[in-house]
């Protein structure tokens, strides 16, 4: 068993992070971190997870969101889809495996990724509404957040949801407050079957390895981890049965990366868009200097004078 | 449990049948996951859907509801076709070995002596051979084809693979399979686990589908072992707890028997109860039932309990019937014999089976009671909420009280978990409003009653106003009193019977654990099973040790564990005849010429020899049955019976309709579908999804936002039969009401081929009612017969008969 | 013909100098309220666009409000535009004369008019500004829709958002660049402010740059088709 | 447990390298802005906690109380929190979707306050004080008993059974409630008895 999360406890501790630990900052920059923090990762091993939701009920209880009570719409999705409310939700597919003839339930918990080069914070405009620790934890400032949801263009994963109340973004925070005083994530802390755990990233990848290697021994050929490197890895990773096919579990994409749409529009367009305008200005502001104003000249007026005088005299 | 959800780490092999335990019990299936995960174990899920523990399991076979026990036969068969048993277990553990009496037999799905005008049997014949030394007649050999393996061999011979295919719908070589795996675990260092719950116990047999897993496990030689086990899972927190200490009519605390009123005084109620051995040396515990008797009257009437008075035998009601269960509660109260009526946390309107009977009933009554810390819907039965509870309050004349009572985290006292482990837990927070603990509500309307008794008189007050009652605050017990009464006290010195010198408790103190209590009244004891839970060592039940000696998974230190802190039931059979465990790596207790010792309390007493003493020692064979005597109404055997609303006929007794032992109150049967009824063709069970918790949680915002309203699941090929699209609304009715709900078309149920016929399988929750934070929704329970089990009435939930189709919305 | 270019309120007022009404009081006002839009969407839209520019919010009351105010300001000068496009469309359509005067650009730029055709109501330069605007401006009220999150979220994908917000942004750069152009010419090309300021303009402005303009005005007057009943100012 | 206190030890290193170095550093005034920068405070801070067990299902996970006020102390409790207790052998800490949620149980806005009582035809609950309702209550018992109890079948044996009033127990109400309840019911005689453990 994996070292279970301890208790939480009662006295009041300082966190063990903070802005001096931020790697980056939305819209603006911060000085590099005199330390580097040990990366922190949560791995959640589909292949144990049994669907039950009590990451999303616990997620709610810890962070005092209020989601609504819904209808039932056909699925187990329940709300049917990431809010500002939920941070983290069960995806179900049910896919026959053609190969082995089985009816296989793939269930995914579907959450904020921490991405290492996370496309939220690059497409935010609001300066240090979404930040980054260098832990890998990627958090939302809410008062710092304009409610844009260029966050929400930005996830290559669709996680950020803007709230209709408060009209800023919402996500999965890895319980930064948790973490902050070394507690590990509500979630993982109540996952029953451990498939949500929580460490060192570098830990991760071992404990993953060794349930890939169970896979295997059980018929899964292509079991691996997800850490996919379009976005620098993730802090939030899974272990899958079928690693070469992640889009089977409720369309986890295949090789995720900040959309091109999106890098062009904070790359080229943010500096080529500014170098234009200044350019039409700079070259209005030559022209004026080289050329100078285009005035009316007396003559010209004297000539609208004549061509109207002779009108006016004709009329009267 | 036999063991406990600890324990299910060491086994090899789990057997997830007749229950969903990732899905009703996610932390106890934690071991599952770690078994798997650390030894390489195999989880084998067979379940009419493809449920939350299929979706994690090695091997998923489906099953019709209601055909377990032919799998199981199927599976013992299998066992013993290829040889697939423990011999060693077999014949030194099981009465495999005891010659049966001539005169038993079975015959088109009938065992001998059966009346069916009383739906009930004459049992005499199903017993042993007993010899002129008083001994049940054995022959170590099993040559004689009268003793019980050969019997069982014979019985279980129908049930081939073609056969179990054809009952239920299991394809055969999926069957085949399960058997392969599952008979690997005969080996002596090969461990299954059974782990079940209401998937079986809510059938008109459903004890019986347990006894049949039951003997697979003592033919691979499973119980007792760590790893092994027979786990009950268990519904609710204290449901272990509330049945050990005799909260049903005709129970006593300890598993002790109410007296029938064919016994007048306590020779009578004794001569049947206290049995003597029959094999030489075996304890056969219950020989001391009566001093488990004497001290619960003791604690009961105290002083006014005296030999004189056969210790206030009088002062128990006496039996006229077997039993006033649920079922004929309802029955009585709906034939208005039922005046007034209590629920202490129960929700009958919802739980109980024919919701309009239950309905109806109620009406009847003079005045309901409810405490609870809920709003229920028993609680508001009257009241109108359209299509959900279609009822003209002006018409009903019950009055009704709503007791608001505290919930958990407001009381402190002890739950009994399903692995028999007593666990304190202390109030934490300010209960609401003016919600009151429940011994208080108990104690106020005690001491009301005897007070009203005190001053007028009135029927037989004896019992009432001599009540033992020695709280500080007679008007609100303290839990720690109340536990200390439970554990039992000395009301006089007791000695060691071997050494008089020896005390083992002065007058006034605690006492140690059962072993200690005596039939004389110089002892009281309100549950002897829990002795030993708050002694003079403490409160035992809070202890948090959490040490575990080499990672074994009994955590001896945490908590109390009855009977005597064990933890492992039967742990004698870990080990060999001659006190060798049969796997060294999965020791529990092993005997080193002198005694027992090792991670557990030994089932046996320690120095018991063990060439001499059998391990099971509530039985007085000392051994454990395969073939069961007359313990069971329906029959020594499980056979298999079709549920009473059954898509086809019974293809290996077509005659028999249901469990032929089953009680069926008249006017009910007439309220059931015709086997294979084409007014009702598909096979409906109901069940409880992970997201709730019985009828509570939709009263728990966040659990209503995890399922938010009622559905039905079916699927893709009964759907696009039907027409009904996912997540649009149907009508499901079945011969006693009809519901409306949405549909959940899913891959995960699939239709299935028995005895020829494509069987659609309807799926139904049931966690919707009309009070609560969810929408509001009807639950199966418009829809179910009834009728229980044979043995306990348990209410058969899990198998009937519907129609559906597609629907508008509700009116409402 | 040249009726196209001509408004009924265009008239001449003799005189020393000679004043020409441009633009009426309504015009104007329309023609105010979609500048201000602009450059109001300009500033909030800068401040979402680059964080360097973010500092632009606070002339908004902070990240939220401008968040806010940004895409109802465009719905704003989206109607006004319109009113805009609605009252001078036919003055811009294209006609032969404007591609030969785009041909000469280089002259207009040293500002020697002489050697380009007469213009009308609005030269070449005038009229792609007038349709830059017109095309961008549909593109960014599209594109600024889908991007709305807070009302049309659950129209469009992310990926259609993604292609919205780039669209979006590139084209606010252009509008910008062609407002740059608008503003400089209007400020390049003396005397040409007072037309939207108080609507009129000398007639020597009117002869400078727009003397087919002025010409037809004159024309129009000496047929009598003007606004009969309006007595010429003073 | 060993495991745990080296976990423990673990995350402390793991959850920031800092804390030997500038955590001695900080000042309140630090922690404050921390927080108000972007993490949450934690807000178990300065509660008191109790241990408790589910009240759900048979397995009986160990949960942890976490509640502002301290009722040892003799203080009103208001439990703001609930999570899974990490010592317990079965649960270690986690929790189900029902038990994650717990304490919206135990705030459920249809948790009952007050004692009510529904007359005979009427439509709604009206309040009544716990001593009148206790009080007819037990009136109600008295008088059915007096008047249906039998005390001799009809061949003359003692039965002393009263079964036109029964009571359905509970299924999580704890061993001492269940022994207070049985004294109390089978001492009156009663045999319409049942729990829930067969539903």
């Amino acid at each position: 068993m994996f070292p279970p999360l301890p208790n939480p406890s009662t006295t009041e501790t300082a966190p063990r992070f903070s802005e001096k630990d931020l790697i980056r900052r939305s819209a603006s920059t911060v000085p590099a971190p005199e330390q580097q923090l040990t990366e922190v990762a949560k791995l959640i091993d589909v292949s144990k997870c049994i669907g039950c939701k009590a990451c999303q009920t616990a997620c709610i209880e810890w962070n005092d969101t209020h989601p609504e009570v819904g209808v039932f719409a056909g699925a187990f999705e329940n709300p049917p889809d990431l809010t500002p409310d939920m941070f983290t939700l069960m995806r179900y597919s049910e896919w026959d495996n053609p190969e082995t003839n089985e009816l296989e339930w793939l269930i995914r918990k579907d959450g904020c990724m921490h991405c290492a080069d996370p496309g939220c914070l690059k497409a935010c405009p609001a300066p240090g509404a979404i930040v980054q620790y260098s832990n890998g934890i990627v958090d939302f400032v809410h008062e710092n957040c304009i409610g844009c949801g260029y966050c929400i263009k930005g996830c290559p994963f669709n996680i950020p949801r803007i709230s209709k109340v408060d009209h800023t973004a919402y996500k999965c925070t890895l319980c930064s407050d948790r973490v902050a005083v070394g507690q590990g994530p509500a979630c993982a802390k109540a996952c029953p079957t451990q498939a949500i755990v929580f460490g060192t990233k570098d830990e991760m990848k071992g404990w993953a390895a060794k349930r890939v290697e169970d896979l295997k021994s059980r018929g899964f050929a292509n079991a691996g981890l997800y850490d996919p490197p379009g976005v620098g890895g993730t802090h939030v990773m899974y272990v899958l049965h079928h690693a070469d096919q992640p889009e089977l579990y409720s369309g986890l994409p295949k090789e995720p990366r900040i959309s091109p749409l999106v890098e062009a529009w904070k790359g080229v367009t943010k500096y080529a868009g500014l170098t234009v305008l200044g350019v039409a200005a700079g070259v209005g502001l030559l022209h004026h200097l080289i050329m100078g104003p285009n005035r009316v000249t007396e003559a010209d007026e004297e000539r609208a004078e004549e061509l109207t005088e002779g009108d006016s005299h004709a009329r009267r | 449990m036999t063991n406990s959800w600890t324990d299910i780490r060491n086994t090899d092999l789990v057997v997830i049948m007749g229950g969903n335990a990732a899905e009703a019990h996610p932390c106890g299936f934690k071991w599952v996951t770690e078994a798997k995960a650390n030894r390489g174990a195999k989880l084998i899920v067979i379940d009419p859907r493809f449920t939350r523990s299929a979706s994690v399991s090695d091997l998923y076979a489906p099953i019709r509801q209601g055909t377990d026990i032919a799998f199981l036969l199927g599976l013992i068969n299998y066992c013993i076709q290829k040889d697939k048993v423990q011999w060693d277990y077999v014949k030194a553990f099981t009465n495999a070995a005891y010659v049966v009496k001539q005169g038993f037999t079975y015959q088109d799905g009938l065992f001998s002596g059966y009346d069916e005008a009383k739906r009930d049997y004459d049992k005499s014949s199903w017993d042993y051979d007993i010899g002129p030394d008083g001994f049940a007649v054995v022959d170590e050999t099993l040559a004689n084809p009268r003793c019980v393996w050969n019997l069982l061999k014979k019985h279980v011979a129908v049930y081939t693979p073609e056969m179990v295919e054809r009952i239920c719908g299991t394809p055969k070589d999926r069957f085949l399979k399960v058997a392969a795996m599952v008979a690997e675990t005969s080996s002596p260092t090969k461990a299954m686990t059974s782990m079940y719950a209401l998937g079986w116990t809510q059938h008109s047999k459903g004890s019986q589908n347990i006894r049949a897993m039951a003997m697979l496990q003592l033919v691979l030689g499973n119980i007792g072992i760590r790893g092994g086990g027979m786990n009950a899972l268990r519904g609710h927190s204290n449901i272990q707890g509330l049945t050990d200490l005799g909260l049903m009519s005709n129970l006593l605390p300890g598993y002790l028997t109410l007296p029938t009123q064919k016994e007048p005084d306590l020779a009578a109620y004794m001569s049947t109860r206290g049995f003597k051995p029959l094999r030489p040396n075996q304890l056969s515990y219950w020989q001391n039932y009566k001093k488990f008797f004497v001290s619960f009257q003791k604690s009961m009437w105290g002083s006014a309990a005296t030999p004189e008075n056969d210790f206030a035998y009088d002062y128990l009601p006496k039996l006229d019937l077997p039993g006033y269960d649920l079922l004929r509660a309802f029955e009585l109260m709906h034939q208005g014999k039922v005046n007034g009526y209590f629920c202490q946390g129960f929700n009958p309107l919802q739980a109980a089976p024919n919701k309009k009977k239950v309905i109806e009933s109620l009406s009847k009554l003079k005045f309901l009671v409810i405490m609870d810390p809920l709003d229920t819907e028993t609680g508001r039965f009257w009241e109108n909420h359209g299509p959900y509870n279609d009822v003209d309050p002006s018409q009903i004349q019950t009055e009704v009280y709503q007791l608001p009572s505290t919930c958990f985290a407001e009381d402190d006292g002890s739950l009994v978990n399903s692995g028999r482990w007593l666990q304190w837990h202390w109030a934490g927070g300010t209960p609401p409003g003016k919600a009151k603990r429940d011994t208080w509500i108990m104690a106020q309307l005690y001491l009301h009653l005897k007070e009203l008794y005190t001053k007028e008189g009135g029927a037989f007050p004896d019992p009432i106003i001599k009540l033992n009652w020695p709280y500080a605050d007679p008007g609100d017990p303290k839990a720690e009193e109340l536990a200390q009464e439970i554990n039992g006290r000395a009301l006089a010195r007791v000695t060691d019977t071997a050494d008089p010198t020896k005390v083992l408790a002065e007058a006034g103190k605690l006492l140690p654990a059962f072993a200690a209590l005596r039939d004389d009244g110089s002892t009281a004891c309100g549950c002897w099973i829990y002795s030993g839970c708050f002694n003079e060592n403490g409160n035992n039940m809070a202890r948090r040790d959490t040490t575990d000696p080499d990672d074994a998974g009994f955590y001896s230190k945490w908590a109390f564990s009855w009977p005597a802190n064990r933890r492992i039931l039967y742990n004698r059979a870990s080990a060999d005849r001659t006190g060798k465990p049969w796997d060294p790596s999965r020791k529990v207790i092993a005997w080193d010429g002198q005694k027992w010792s090792g991670y557990d309390v030994p089932d046996i007493a320690p120095t018991a020899k063990p060439d001499q003493v059998g391990p099971f020692i509530m039985n007085p064979e000392g051994v454990s049955r395969l073939f069961t005597r007359g313990m069971m109404r329906d029959g020594p055997f499980p056979a298999h019976y079709e549920p009473f609303e059954s898509p086809i006929v019974n293809p290996v007794a077509p005659k028999v309709r249901g469990n032929p032992a089953a009680r069926v109150f008249e006017g009910d049967m007439a309220q059931f579908a015709e086997a294979a009824s084409k007014e009702f063709p598909y096979a409906a069970t109901s069940y409880r999804l992970t997201e709730h918790f019985h009828f509570w949680t939709k009263h728990v915002i966040v659990n209503a936002v995890m399922q938010p309203e009622f559905f039905v699941e079916i699927s893709e090929q009964l759907a696009a039969e039907k027409g009904i699209v996912k997540g649009g609304w149907v009508r499901v009715w079945s011969k006693r009401g009809s519901v409306v709900a949405k549909a959940m078309v899913t891959k995960r149920i699939k239709p299935l081929i028995c005895d020829g016929k494509t069987i659609h399988i309807v799926g139904i929750p049931l966690h919707w009612g009309f009070t609560g934070a969810a929408k509001k929704g009807f639950g199966p329970n418009m829809l179910t017969p009834f009728v229980g089990d044979a043995n306990i009435e348990t209410p058969e939930y899990k198998a009937f008969l519907v129609n559906i189709e597609p629907a508008p919305g509700p009116a409402a | 013909m040249p009726a196209d270019d001509l408004k009924p309120n265009e008239q001449i007022h003799p005189g020393k100098p000679v004043i020409v009404d441009r633009y009426t009081i309504g015009a104007r006002i329309n023609h105010w309220i979609t500048a201000a839009s602009l450059i109001l969407l300009a500033l909030s839209g800068l401040a979402m666009f680059h964080p360097s520019l973010f500092f632009l919010s606070g002339l908004f009351g902070g990240g939220q409000f401008t968040r806010f105010i940004h895409p109802w300001i465009g719905v704003v000068l989206f109607f006004s535009f319109l009113g805009l496009f609605l009252r001078f469309w036919k003055a811009n359509l294209w006609r032969r004369d404007d591609g030969t005067w785009l041909a000469r650009f280089r002259d207009v730029l040293a500002n020697h008019e002489d050697n380009v055709p007469e213009v009308g109501k609005y030269n070449a330069g005038q009229k792609l500004v007038f349709w830059s605007m017109s095309v961008l401006i549909v593109i960014l009220i599209s594109s600024g829709l889908v991007a709305w999150d807070q009302y049309f979220s659950q129209y469009t994908t992310i990926d259609q958002k993604r292609l919205a917000i780039l669209v979006h942004s590139i084209a606010a750069v252009a509008i910008i660049g062609v407002w740059i152009v608008h503003f400089y010419s209007a400020i390049w090309v003396r005397g040409t402010i007072s037309a939207m300021t108080r609507g009129r303009v000398t007639g020597g402005w009117a002869w400078r740059h727009h003397r087919k303009w002025l010409r037809e005005l004159v024309t129009r007057s000496s047929k009598g088709t003007g606004s009969s009943g309006q007595k010429p100012a003073k | 447990m060993n495991v745990e206190l080296s976990r423990r030890a673990f995350l402390q290193t793991a959850g920031a390298g800092l804390a030997g170095t500038t955590l001695g550093a900080f000042g309140f005034a630090d922690i404050e802005a921390a927080h108000a920068a972007a993490i949450r405070s934690f807000k178990l801070a300065n509660t008191t906690e109790t241990r408790n067990t589910c009240p759900y299902c048979s397995v009986a996970c160990g949960i942890i109380l976490y509640s502002k006020g301290d009722l040892r102390k003799g203080e009103k409790a208001d439990i703001t929190h609930i999570e899974g207790d990490t010592d317990h052998p079965t649960n270690r800490g986690t929790l189900c979707p029902k038990g994650s949620a717990l304490l919206g149980f135990v705030k459920s806005p249809t948790r009952l306050q007050h004692p009510m009582v529904r007359k005979p035809g009427s439509d709604k609950f009206e309040p009544i004080s716990w001593e009148d309702a206790l009080g007819r209550i037990a009136r109600l018992m008295k008088d059915d008993r007096d008047k249906n109890f039998v005390a001799r079948n009809n061949d003359g044996v003692t039965v002393n059974r009263w079964i036109t009033t029964g009571f359905l127990a509970a299924s999580a109400s704890t061993n001492e409630t269940a022994f207070a309840t049985y004294k109390v019911v089978r001492s009156a005689g009663m045999l319409v008895f049942d729990n829930q453990a067969r539903v």
